[in-house]
């Protein structure tokens, strides 16, 4: 907590509250959870960094996708999404969500996660380490300094499409849009 | 009267402090014991900040009603409770002040009693509101961790009372002051109320009400944002209001302010230290260790100053 | 002013006059016994208020007291001959629509001839014009159970016959062992010098008095006969028995004991059997589902109360008894004639038939309510003052056993209110069986002829019940005439 | 020990083949009807439990080879318990047309979800399944996709790539 | 003549809106409210007017007085308030059903029987109206057909038992003083023997027990309830209960007096300290067992009966605090309690007759009045400070406490945690949670059944927030009775010692609630979402089926059910079963044979003359 860390909270508390308070959604989705455990814990203690787990999207603004993504569990991604309030940030471990990585061809895993939520930050590696997952988090700092992880806005701003694309893949998503703006998708069914 | 307004602004804005700064130490010693860093001191005035300024959603006005009562309710409580300072004659005692506790005239202990369960009602009024059943099943888990641990607690503080035959705090505060404290006059009740202190602060041996893993954080299932920072505050207070309660019925309740709330710090400090160690329990073993071990010693101790009066 | 033999003349004239107007004209029939009664009803009124001081003895052919047949009208003959002719007048009333198939003259004659029988034993002063009177009550009421000529009706009637012959020979045992030590039959003459002969001696026919006129004033052993009677019986008739006939006997049976033997030593004895009747007349009334047998059983229970207060043998007690027996008489008349229109509509006696009549039969059904609930003894009704003075008389001498002597009682009185509270429910809030026939709009509640009786006596039990005293101002005179000896004595047999 | 319950198979089951491809395995060929009385006589002779069931695709044979791969709870309360633990391979042969078995949950109850698996993966049907619903997968597929004239590749091609990016 | 016209009012309006019913539902609805509202102004207009009357000169020899003194005027006001909006409450209640016209003017006659009862000057009226009372409660709770046939027979069998009981009281002291009213009879009592107290103090005492249900004489109640139509429920539960506690009042500190009760009993077991223990048992036992009910009126039956217990543990503790802690209760919880049961009742009336707690739910998005004072009644209940429960039950622990009975304190304490978590799975169970699927269309209470609702839920926090009115009344009561006086401001207790002020606590209150408010409009705003978009670990919600309110306090249920068995109840039905038995084994004297009949007759005579011989009887 130096002299410039001090200036930086004076002239923006709420960026900075953004920025060292990141709660993690508690959610464990492909192989790479195996690696948050050892984040978690005391080995590397991802708390100095003010990362802590919590148990319900509500409460949380942080969404770990650790690796690949199946049709199954997509669905459940988007509905935590959707449930998280606004300032929220999301990360991609692995390979998996960027392009598919090695199930690039099978029937039951997502090829591009982008397309359905926006994603912040990727990090690489067929699941991190986790000196990784910290240096995704500290850049994700620096983009959220920068402005750059504007996922929620973008989301927000390109609903329409996202929701296109989601119920492209799913047909009835079971539960209603999240702006109910008009999207194309329910112009053409309505 | 003047004093009285300053004392009233004062002891919730130190309740407020402390309690913020007990959040942030609490989550250092868990972290110290796991041989991790763990987070700054100053870790829950950044996550308030950040919850102030998320976006939330809420489940109609009773949703909102709950958490403002519950922080309102615990801000009262405080009002009642000495926070150090004594009523002898001045210089009785080296660097004493007046008795920082601004209602203690209107009613005594058994107010607090009444107030200390607004907060936890109200919450529960909210939780039942957000329409999810974790809520539901958290808050019945509250209830009966609070039928579990008043048995108990009712029967510490009724030996206190039977023992200094009255029921105003200050009173109790200044007896302990001129001879021993309570921790000796009334030992069995001390070491009941200590068993049971996790039970009350809902830290870890007894968080089933809001344990994550099992019920998504119970009550706080759905609450979000702004909600969650004022639940966060209210739970330090909370937690401040119980240990101040201790402090002032077994220690004698500080002859300063400062004496008051390192007497605090240490009780707190211990109550972590227990908890960091202990798993999660069920809520029939919550019932059944509240009812056996602590009642008992309660009871022993009651039936001691009842026949020993 | 009106001779009291007329009570008794007019009655009987009118009861043979009957038969002989039935063989030319057969309508106008069913309305003597209710003229008859109107004028006893009329006569008994202008009576009562100068008897009150004295007595007025009446002499049969012209010879003076001890060696004439004569009575005697003090307040209490007079009064329970008032209560006769009302309760009698109103069960005749009932009869007139009631009564319809079968030999309806004979019923009427008999009918009066019963009356005449328990007015006559009421006034009477002599012992064997009471045991004559006792017959004509006995044998008209052995013929009108059997009324209905169907098998229950004619085997109860030949069971009653039977027992109360038996009775009726013991009486006459009782009179004949009387006369033979004291040589006079007149009850006063008896009295007087009734200490003139070893109390071994007068005992046996003490007992066969007593039993003898228990038989019909159902006492606990003696009563085994009422039951079927009572059921079996046509409802007006079973009014008239509970009502008028069981007092008349527990007239006889006071008489005996206090006016002749003046015998206050065996109340106790009195009084255990009155508990006793109480109880197994409650208990036995508890699990019944007929309709009139409960009744009937319910009767016997009211009976042991009434005797339990003649057995304190105080001035307060026999005040209480003689309540009851207003109250009973009222109350049970009133819940059997309510019931006779109920069990025709429905056909049958059981309860569990009767549910759901309170929509049918509205009125009917609040006059039964308000019998039970006057025979439970509870407040606005007549039952509460007359409880209220037997146990005020019970627990006057404040010993400790008098005191559980009442709490029995009162058991008994919950087993009662238990079963009546059962029915009440029943009649109004109960649906009526699947099995009912279906409500037919026209027959619906009983004929105006039922109604007036029924409404008239709700009238009076409510009217009383609010204001007793103005039973209790004639009670209290009957009530010394009953018990002080001396003075009845003083008043038959002149100074 | 196998050899015991080699010769009783034989002796009891006419039109059954009894193989043992290596030791303390054994593979028992039986047609497809009277698989369930098999697996009872089998189940009465000590192995009580069903570890898998699977069903290998022959697209050349235009055959489904569904396999059941029996083995013993407790070895300790069989005979067999001296050598290491004993798996008999039950095979039948269905058509790939309309393949259809009759379920085997009144003998085994776990069989349950393994016939829903293989209904849902290779589109066979069991008939008397209580519910024959979908087990992992979330979208209709016309053919089962375990099936091997199921190109992932092109399926993918018409399921995913059509869907465009987001755009700004 | 106030009192005999108040009465002549009430019953004569009770005959009048039957025949009205006969004519019209809407003369026999105005006749039936305007002649509750008439009975509540004249009430009202007697205060301060103190006068005896003699309205029947001679019953029995006996005359009977109906008396107005503050004492009767404060249970009459409660009595009259809780029917006149019972009524009222009933208009659109009973619209469907078909004995409305008996349920308007049964109402009406118990609630003379009621005033009569309170304003009664000697024992023997009090007696007539108590009978009048209990038996047009019985016809009325019967009335409701089916399961309440049961229900009404058992309450009238057992206040048979009591009021014998009493007779026999009445009766003894009738011939012991020879005179029966009051005030003669309260002299007449302090030169009596110990045991003619102990006779007196016991048959009166079983007579209030069972009427205002302690544990042992409390089995009537819960089927009584639950089972009668919610309007008179809220009568039974809020009033009826509370003619029990006249009647302890009268009996402990108007006929025996204060003195000579502290005397009655031997040493250490005195007549209070039993009482008292009964008392504390009333607060524990049934507030349990309320816990584990599932039915909404059932649970709130067993919950009258604990809350009695703290009356009759404050009436039976004889201090000044502890009497007005007692009879503020009997207020707040006449108030608490009917407001219960009515709004219960208009749940059930909107909800086509549910009443089981599992299946209902999230019932305040759509009945928010209702909900809004059902919650204020609960907190009331449980004694939350500003609602009125607060100070009485303040009162009842600071005397328990600093009279040195550290255990009955610690039952009275765990009966509000027992009544915190019956009272919120009321609310929470009904209100709260998601609305089930088939409740989607309930529309609100009607007018005619919010009235009420919002009536008392007023009265509570009024009586809450400046508690000095009620205090003031309950206090002068006190005095009259030979209390110590208490020093009541406005706002709460005198500034001596452990003073209540509820003006401090009030304030501080509203001064906290506008911080905790500001501190939350800092925060930014939240999106409101309906039930259907809540967090269940991401997969859509089941809509029907994410609603957890079955079994509510599972555990709890688990561990303490097997010692709540109702013991009583139980021996109560053992005893009627061992009744009936006799009752079958007496009938069979009536053997059906002429023989054995004439057996009976003869061996009566031989009977006879055989006691003669031995013992010379006569």
């Amino acid at each position: 907590m130096d002299r410039n860390q001090l200036a930086k909270w004076l002239k923006s508390p709420v960026e900075m509250a953004n920025k060292y308070s990141l709660h993690a959604v508690y959610f464990c989705t492909g192989c790479g959870i195996i690696e948050i455990p050892p984040v978690i814990t005391a080995r590397w203690d991802a708390e100095r960094f003010g990362i802590k787990a919590v148990a319900t999207p509500r409460q949380g603004n942080l969404f770990m996708i650790t690796g690949y993504v199946s049709l199954k569990t997509l669905k459940a991604i988007i509905r935590t999404y959707e449930q998280m309030p606004d300032p929220k940030y999301t990360v991609a471990f692995g390979s998996c969500p960027i392009n598919g990585g090695m199930y690039w061809d099978s029937y039951n895993t997502i090829k591009h996660l982008d397309k359905y939520i926006p994603i912040d930050g990727w990090i690489a590696g067929c699941m991190p380490r986790p000196e990784a997952v910290f240096i995704g988090v500290t850049h994700l700092w620096t983009l959220i300094d920068k402005g750059k992880a504007d996922g929620y806005i973008r989301y927000s701003k390109n609903y329409a499409s996202y929701r296109r694309n989601q119920e492209m893949l799913f047909g009835d998503l079971g539960w209603p849009p999240l702006y109910p703006s008009e999207s194309p998708a329910e112009e053409a069914r309505a | 009267m003047v004093t009285r307004i300053i004392h009233i602004v004062l002891s919730p804005l130190i309740a407020l402090v402390v309690a913020v700064f007990l959040l942030g130490l609490s989550r250092i010693v868990i972290a110290r014991i796991h041989r991790r860093y763990g987070p700054p001191i100053y870790q829950p005035i950044i996550d308030i900040i950040r919850l102030m300024n998320q976006q939330s959603i809420s489940h109609g006005t009773l949703f909102e009603l709950g958490v403002v009562l519950a922080l309102a309710g615990s801000i009262v409580t405080v009002l009642f409770i000495p926070l150090g300072g004594t009523n002898a004659p001045p210089g009785s005692y080296p660097l004493a002040h007046g008795l920082l506790c601004p209602l203690s005239s209107s009613g005594g202990l058994l107010v607090v009693i009444y107030l200390m369960l607004f907060g936890p009602v109200s919450i529960a009024l909210g939780a039942g509101a957000s329409e999810n059943p974790n809520a539901s099943i958290g808050v019945s888990r509250k209830m009966l961790l609070a039928l579990a641990y008043e048995v108990p607690f009712l029967l510490v503080i009724l030996a206190i009372m039977s023992h200094y035959g009255t029921i105003s705090i200050a009173e109790i505060v200044s007896r302990q002051q001129d001879s021993a404290w309570g921790v000796f006059s009334v030992p069995l009740s001390a070491v009941a109320a200590f068993l049971i202190l996790p039970a009350m602060l809902g830290i870890r041996p007894f968080d089933l009400v809001g344990a994550p893993q099992e019920i998504a954080s119970g009550p706080l299932a759905e609450y979000g944002g702004r909600y969650l920072a004022l639940l966060t505050i209210q739970n330090g207070i909370q937690v401040f209001v119980v240990i101040a309660l201790f402090v002032n019925l077994f220690l004698g309740g500080g002859v300063n302010v400062i004496t008051f709330l390192l007497k605090v710090f240490a009780v707190f400090l211990a109550a972590e230290l227990v908890s960091a160690v202990l798993p999660r329990v069920r809520i029939e073993n919550a019932l059944r260790f509240c009812w056996t071990w602590p009642t008992g010693l309660a009871l022993a101790q009651m039936i001691i100053t009842v026949v020993s009066r | 002013m009106v001779n009291p033999i007329l009570l008794i003349a007019v009655p009987l004239g009118l009861g043979f006059i009957i038969p002989l107007l039935g063989l030319i004209w057969e309508k106008p029939t069913r309305y003597v016994p209710a003229a008859a009664m109107v004028f006893n009803l009329a006569a008994s009124l202008l009576l009562l208020p100068k008897v009150l001081q004295r007595p007025w003895v009446v002499e049969t052919a012209g010879l003076p007291p001890p060696f004439s047949i004569h009575l005697v009208a003090g307040p209490l003959g007079v009064g329970l001959s008032l209560l006769i002719a009302l309760v009698g007048l109103l069960v005749a009333i009932y009869a007139i629509g009631y009564v319809r198939e079968g030999p309806v003259a004979k019923y009427h004659s008999l009918y009066l001839f019963l009356l005449t029988g328990a007015t006559g034993m009421v006034l009477t002063a002599d012992l064997f014009n009471l045991f004559v009177f006792f017959e004509i009550l006995c044998i008209s009421s052995y013929a009108l159970v059997a009324y209905h000529g169907d098998r229950a009706g004619t085997e109860s009637s030949a069971k009653y016959l039977i027992q109360g012959a038996i009775g009726s020979s013991l009486v006459l045992i009782g009179i004949g062992f009387v006369y033979g030590l004291f040589g006079t039959l007149s009850m006063a003459d008896i009295a007087r010098n009734i200490d003139s002969v070893s109390p071994m001696k007068l005992f046996l026919p003490m007992a066969f008095l007593i039993t003898g006129f228990g038989v019909e004033a159902a006492v606990l052993p003696l009563n085994a006969w009422l039951p079927d009677a009572h059921s079996s019986a046509p409802s007006s008739i079973s009014a008239i028995l509970s009502g008028i006939a069981i007092k008349a006997g527990l007239y006889a049976v006071a008489r005996v004991l206090f006016t002749i033997y003046g015998a206050d030593t065996i109340a106790l004895l009195v009084l255990v059997i009155g508990i006793l009747t109480l109880l197994v007349g409650e208990m036995s009334a508890f699990s019944q589902n007929n309709i009139k047998r409960l009744l009937a059983y319910s009767s016997i229970g009211q009976i042991g109360l009434i005797v339990f207060a003649l057995g304190l043998a105080s001035a307060l007690g026999v005040q209480g008894a003689l309540f009851l027996v207003v109250s009973h008489a009222l109350a049970k008349s009133l819940l059997f004639l309510s019931v006779g229109y109920m069990i025709y509509r429905t056909g049958s006696m059981e309860i569990s038939s009767l549910y759901g009549m309170g929509r049918r039969m509205p009125v009917s059904a609040l006059c039964f309510t308000i019998g039970a609930f006057s025979l439970v003894g509870l407040p606005p009704f007549i039952g509460f003052p007359a409880k209220f003075t037997v146990i005020m008389a019970a627990l006057e001498r404040a010993d400790p056993l008098f005191t559980a002597l009442v709490g029995v009682v009162l058991v008994g009185t919950v087993v009662e209110g238990a079963y009546f509270f059962r029915i009440v429910q029943g009649l109004h809030f109960r649906p009526p069986p699947e099995s009912a026939t279906p409500a037919r709009a026209d027959q619906e509640e009983a004929p105006v002829s039922a109604l007036v009786p029924i409404c008239l006596l709700a009238a009076l039990i409510v009217a009383v019940g609010v204001y007793p005293s103005v039973l209790t101002h004639y009670l209290g005179p009957a009530a010394r005439d009953l018990l002080d000896k001396a003075a009845y004595i003083h008043h038959v047999l002149g100074p | 020990m196998i050899s015991s319950l080699k010769s009783s198979l034989e002796s009891t089951f006419k039109d059954v083949a009894v193989g043992e491809p290596e030791a303390g395995r054994l593979s028992v060929l039986a047609p497809k009807d009277s698989l369930p009385v098999v697996l009872r006589y089998l189940k009465e002779n000590g192995l009580d439990h069903l570890a898998l069931l699977s069903c290998v695709d022959w697209p050349e044979r235009g055959k489904f080879e569904v396999v059941y791969v029996l083995s013993c709870y407790m070895p300790s309360n069989t005979d067999y318990a001296s050598e290491q633990r004993l798996h008999v391979f039950v095979k039948a042969e269905i058509p790939r047309e309309h393949p259809a078995l009759q379920s085997v949950i009144d003998v085994f109850e776990n069989a349950e979800p393994y016939e829903r698996e293989i209904h849902e993966l290779f589109g066979v049907h069991f008939a008397g399944h209580p519910r024959l619903i979908p087990l992992f997968l979330e979208r209709e597929y016309e053919i089962p996709p375990f099936r091997k004239d199921f190109d992932t590749r092109q399926y993918v091609a018409e399921t995913f790539d059509p869907i465009p990016p987001v755009d700004e | 003549m106030l009192p005999t016209t108040i009465l002549i009012v009430a019953f004569g309006s009770a005959g009048f809106v039957y025949l009205a019913g006969r004519v019209h539902a809407r003369v026999r609805d105005t006749l039936a409210v305007l002649s509750s509202l008439v009975l509540v102004g004249l009430i009202g207009l007697g205060y301060g007017a103190w006068r005896e009357v003699v309205y029947v000169p001679d019953f029995l020899g006996l005359e009977l007085v109906l008396r107005l003194n503050l004492l009767a005027w404060f249970f009459a006001i409660t009595v009259a308030a809780v029917v006149s909006l019972s009524t009222i409450f009933s208009l659109s209640y009973m619209r469907r059903k078909e004995s409305a016209n008996f349920h308007y003017s049964a109402t009406l006659a118990v609630e003379g029987a009621m005033l009569g009862t309170v304003f009664a000057g000697d024992l023997l009226s009090f007696f007539i109206f108590w009978e009048i009372m209990s038996w047009s409660a019985y016809l009325l709770i019967s009335c409701n057909r089916g399961r309440a046939l049961e229900a009404g027979l058992k309450y009238i069998i057992m206040s048979l038992v009591g009021s014998c009981a009493m007779l026999i009281g009445l009766l003894a002291m009738y011939s012991g003083l020879g005179v029966l009213s009051i005030p003669l009879v309260a002299e007449g009592m302090q030169a009596a023997s110990p045991g003619f107290v102990l006779l007196v103090l016991l048959t009166f005492g079983l007579g209030f027990g069972i009427k205002s249900a302690m544990v042992p004489l409390h089995t009537w109640l819960p089927d009584a309830h639950s089972e009668a139509a919610s309007p008179f429920s809220a009568v039974l539960s809020g009033v009826l209960i509370k003619m029990g506690i006249y009647g302890f009042v009268l009996l402990m500190y108007v006929v025996v007096g204060l003195k000579l009760l502290l005397g009655v009993g031997a040493g250490w077991l005195t007549f209070r300290h039993i009482l008292c223990w009964l008392g504390a048992i009333t607060v524990v036992v049934p507030t349990f067992i309320a816990v584990l009910q599932s039915d909404a009126k059932r649970l709130l039956a067993w919950s009258s009966i604990g809350q009695i217990g703290y009356i009759i543990l404050g009436l039976s503790f004889g201090t000044s605090l502890a009497f007005a802690g007692a009879i503020f209760h009997a207020l707040n919880h006449a108030l608490c309690k009917s407001l219960l049961f009515l709004a219960v009742g208009a749940v059930e009336h909107n909800t086509g007759g549910v009443r089981d707690l599992n299946d209902l739910g999230g019932l305040a998005k759509r009945m928010p009045v209702t909900f809004a004072c059902a919650l204020l009644a609960g907190l009331g209940l449980i004694g939350i400070p500003l609602t009125s429960g607060f100070v009485p039950k303040w009162l009842i622990y600071r005397s328990l406490i600093e009279d040195g009975y550290p255990f009955l304190a610690l039952a009275a304490l765990i009966g509000t945690w027992g009544a915190i978590l019956y009272v919120y799975k009321l609310l929470h169970n009904i209100f709260l949670g998601q609305l089930p699927e088939k409740h989607r269309e309930v529309r609100r209470a009607p007018l005619s059944m919010r009235i009420p609702i919002l009536l008392l839920g007023l009265g509570i926090l009024v009586f809450g927030v400046v508690p000095g009115i009620p205090l003031r009344a309950v206090q002068d009561i006190g005095h009259t009775f030979g209390l110590a006086q208490l020093k009541v401001t406005l706002w709460g207790l005198g500034s001596e010692a452990g003073a209540l002020n509820m003006l401090n606590i009030c304030l501080a209150v509203v001064i906290a609630f506008a911080a905790a408010f500001l501190l939350l409009r800092l925060g930014a705003k939240g999106r409101a979402v309906d039930q259907e978009d809540s967090y269940a670990a991401g997969s859509a919600v089941p809509v029907g089926r994410y609603h957890y309110t079955v079994d509510f306090y599972g555990p709890l249920s688990r561990m303490i059910s097997p010692y709540l068995r109702d013991r009583a109840d139980e021996f109560y039905y053992w005893l009627a079963a061992r009744g009936r038995e006799i009752a079958d084994l007496t009938r069979k004297v009536y053997t059906g044979y002429a023989g054995t009949y004439v057996l009976y007759i003869v061996s009566f005579l031989a009977a006879l003359i055989f006691l003669q011989l031995v013992w010379h009887i006569w």
